[in-house]
């Protein structure tokens, strides 16, 4: 039964040190808000998922939060590279960071594994490749009717899902819309949940395509934080900062400027403070 | 997104100044592979501005499936994401990720699947892992994502990708999406539902696989291309068809559509 | 590319005597207007597969067209019997008809794993139970991780599937909300498709809970048939007729007055006329 | 749904005529089983019933789940079937069926599941298949539906049936739905995420598990019944429980809203 909390308490309550924690949001939706709080929080050891971790994760990456990345697709969207991820991966700045990489389809399936209670799920690809090889948690199983063999993959049950939408309701019934990439299955899978969201409301609604309601019953904690998606977005409240995922192309490629960056936008922006207001969440390009 | 940069540019053909880039030949080249109606999955990139393009000329009836879950999006604003407002807005409808897969790329439901790739090799198998070794890559590069889905389920993927010898590569470093695998039979015992690369489409010209061994052929050349420019840009001994034809030049309606999108920020 | 037909044309092309279909619908949008005209063209020796046999299945095997159903839970919910049905099961009458019968979660796994070109589905239940021996295409599989062993359900792929929907438009788009049980995956897992419609609209919306669009390029056909899942019933079109449900109750208990219903409602009511108007297709109780 | 017809019936406290029948005792006890709050998998009929007396009760914030995908319903006129439009229409979230049993009920989130059974056996488990052979069955009945699903996941099952020798028996004809299968160990080694059977609430009185055997036993008799009726009423030999407790009888504000509920046609 979700209880309504401020960010930062939130935060204080569901995730641990070394936790694996999933933060989804395909493009649309991605709880920035909340990954910053987590950043502030000095949160360490995290097992970090995400079908594509996105500047969100090369954040988090760069600050020192994350040991192990498990992801399927690692990328600026239409921009290029992760600067801070392949910091990490190709020179083990700050540390080194264990990937376990996936198919999009085979790790969003392990969500779906995870959702349904089953310890696997079978998918179509990673067959012939050299993920099949290389991937924890792939299996190969033959079909119990034709023989056929396939790729079996291992169900993911996340300690903590963190995912933002555009409205909860006052008993914390959420309710998201437009693209919904893989957030009720990363909720329904993991352990704990939070759910950041543009607004608090009386009723729930209307809502557009792809509309969807998590129930009270199966999120632990929802915060209200306005804007928390920037620079990703929430349809109906905001439009993506497409300037922004480009400028992180430059912010992201040297070391101390992305330091600085983060100290002045995330660290000091936002530490110790309350609730941030939507001006505050609206964190612009450096 | 803007067009990659490219240094090769096709004469005109009075001997003027180029009316067009190699790149823009490229992309026209893969808009011309969409027959109307045809349903298309695309990523962003070249593959998007090329379906769009498609969009804007003779294929007004394509059917637009992004990863991001939007089936038959209608965008007319260039997304820089997949996952862009506006596909979900102009979507017929709007489903989820595991959903765009399980229920409509693994069946093998798409007609055509564009891919981009950083390695491709004689086989049209394609890394967009890792350059280097694995475990301390020289570049680390996004990984799978949607790709090796799209490679092994649509019933012909088509592969857009500048011409040179560290892209088409005589030995992959890491194999993320299955082409051919090493010839004929291996899909088949693979059990994917679809047929493999029917093209690669470069600047300099396009691949076709040889019925016959499934290897990787040059069948087309752009204008002002020599065969044998492709083949020394190839990390293969790339063979040519006999049959080589020569790629039609852009036309001014192809032209100026593409330019008008590409202005726009597509 | 879905074509627009006159639904005696639709049936006439679509459907053969001896294929396997799926006529799906739960308790909502059932299409009873579509099987009407299976029975009024005589189609014999067919699979008929719905987790619901309902009231639908119970007028097809009563008219003797089908050989084999394979369902999931056969009565008259919240009323009884489905005397046809067990008439046929019980004392072959009009001949005799092989079962295969699955759990609700079993068979709708069919359709996914048939929706979503697998060979097989997992699921938990089936375990334990004596449908485990007797049923067909449900199989043991361990899990490749944990060892675990979970029930296997063998991919349905019908060779018709037949859906009713709230709207079509011209191209052959179909929108459906409501309740929607397994008509998505029905209409993806089979070879063929045949959706009826109460109505084919200019612009499909707006829809409501629970909405649902299948592109014209998964459709085979597409009919109109306002009032068509009668004494079933559409979101936004109609209500459930729940006095028809309680008096098939008597209507179908005896084979002579069974007959004599189907003679004057579906075989003369329907037989080479055009598509039904509303009033037509309305086939109140006896 | 009307209520099953019964011939027993509770004598009122002064002994005069009965002021509830058996079967809405049978009703009462099903709904007070249900705190406020509880995540409630609920069939047509008693179960309904029950779970919406409860809701007009003590329950107000039950959360009604019906196998037709429709999560969190309150529905303010009786359903006759888990599809009517009520449900669609006053729920908070309408998933499809695939999605309500593989997200919502296989991974064990509902904490009870409401069952009735034809036949039922000493531990819980149910058939409500056939009576009679297999293959030339006296009585074909409806098969498992949601139910052998119910058995295995939801945190614990309550079933809800007349109490007779032809209900409760020695051995099933058929077993549909799994209690504790042949007794301790035995949902261990199947795997099952849920705790099984609660209580089986009948119109004589309520049975639950004996925490060492998990045999079903009578642990509750309803007002005016006696324990030996309900040994006398079932198939095997029926276990009391030595601390055997009395229901206690319907209040006033319990029957009258069950009555106004079932002359609107719940």
């Amino acid at each position: 039964m979700a209880e309504l909390l401020p960010l930062e308490e939130a935060v204080r309550e569901l995730v641990r040190d070394g936790d694996s924690v999933a933060m989804e949001g395909f493009s649309h939706l991605i709880p920035f808000a909340a990954a910053h709080e987590l950043i502030r929080q000095g949160c360490r050891h995290l097992t970090l998922i995400r079908l594509t971790p996105d500047l969100i994760y090369d954040q988090m990456i760069g600050m020192g939060c994350a040991d192990r990345l498990v992801f399927s697709w690692a990328g600026n969207p239409g921009v290029g590279s992760l600067h801070r991820l392949r910091d990490a991966v190709e020179h083990g700045w700050p540390h080194p960071l264990e990937l376990e990489e996936h198919t999009h389809a085979g790790l969003a399936n392990r969500y779906v594994a995870g959702a349904s209670g089953l310890p696997f799920a079978i998918v179509r690809d990673y067959l012939g490749t050299d993920l099949e090889r290389r991937t924890a948690n792939v299996a190969s199983i033959a079909c119990p009717f034709t023989g056929e063999r396939l790729a079996a993959v291992a169900a993911l049950r996340p300690d903590v899902a963190v995912v933002h939408a555009q409205q909860a309701d006052r008993e914390g019934n959420v309710l998201l819309w437009g693209i919904q990439g893989v957030q009720k299955e990363a909720v329904l899978a993991a352990r704990r949940s939070l759910v950041t969201v543009e607004e608090v409301v009386d009723e729930l609604g209307p809502g557009g395509p792809g509309g969807t309601v998590l129930p009270h019953w199966v999120v632990t904690a929802v915060s209200a934080s306005p804007g928390g998606a920037h620079p990703s977005y929430a349809a109906g409240y905001s439009s993506r900062d497409n300037h922004f995922y480009q400028a992180w192309d430059a912010i992201s490629r040297d070391r101390d400027r992305f330091l600085a960056w983060m100290r002045e936008h995330v660290l000091e922006g936002g530490a110790g403070k309350p609730q941030a207001s939507p001006e505050e969440a609206h964190l612009g390009p450096a | 997104m803007a067009l990659p940069e490219t240094s090769l540019a096709a004469p005109s053909e009075d001997g003027r100044e180029p009316r067009y880039t190699s790149s823009e030949m490229m992309t026209v080249a893969a808009a011309r592979a969409l027959p109307n109606g045809t349903v298309c999955f695309v990523g962003i990139g070249i593959p998007s501005l090329a379906a769009n393009l498609a969009r804007h000329l003779a294929a007004p009836d394509l059917v637009l499936v992004y990863e991001s879950g939007t089936i038959g999006a209608r965008p007319s604003r260039p997304p820089l994401s997949i996952g862009d407002g506006e596909l979900a807005d102009t979507a017929s409808s709007v489903v989820s990720v595991p959903e765009i897969f399980n229920y409509w790329l693994q069946p093998g439901r798409i007609e055509v699947g564009f891919l981009a790739a950083a390695q491709l090799d004689r086989f049209g198998n394609i890394n967009t892992t890792v350059v280097g070794d694995y475990a301390s890559p020289r570049v680390r590069l996004p990984g799978a994502g949607g790709a090796s889905e799209i490679a092994c389920c649509c019933k012909q993927v088509i592969i857009v990708m500048p011409h040179s010898r560290r892209g088409l590569v005589e030995r992959l470093d890491f194999v993320t999406s299955v082409g051919y695998g090493s010839g004929p039979g291996d899909r088949e015992r693979l059990g994917f539902p679809g047929g493999g690369p029917s093209m690669v489409i470069t600047d300099l010209g396009v691949l076709r696989p040889d019925p016959g061994t499934w290897e990787m052929t040059l069948t087309e050349v752009h204008p002002g291309v020599e065969a044998a420019e492709a083949v020394a840009a190839t990390g293969w001994e790339l063979k040519v068809d006999p049959r080589l034809a020569r790629t039609a030049p852009p036309t001014e309606r192809e032209l100026s559509t593409l330019r008008a999108l590409d202005s726009l920020g597509w």
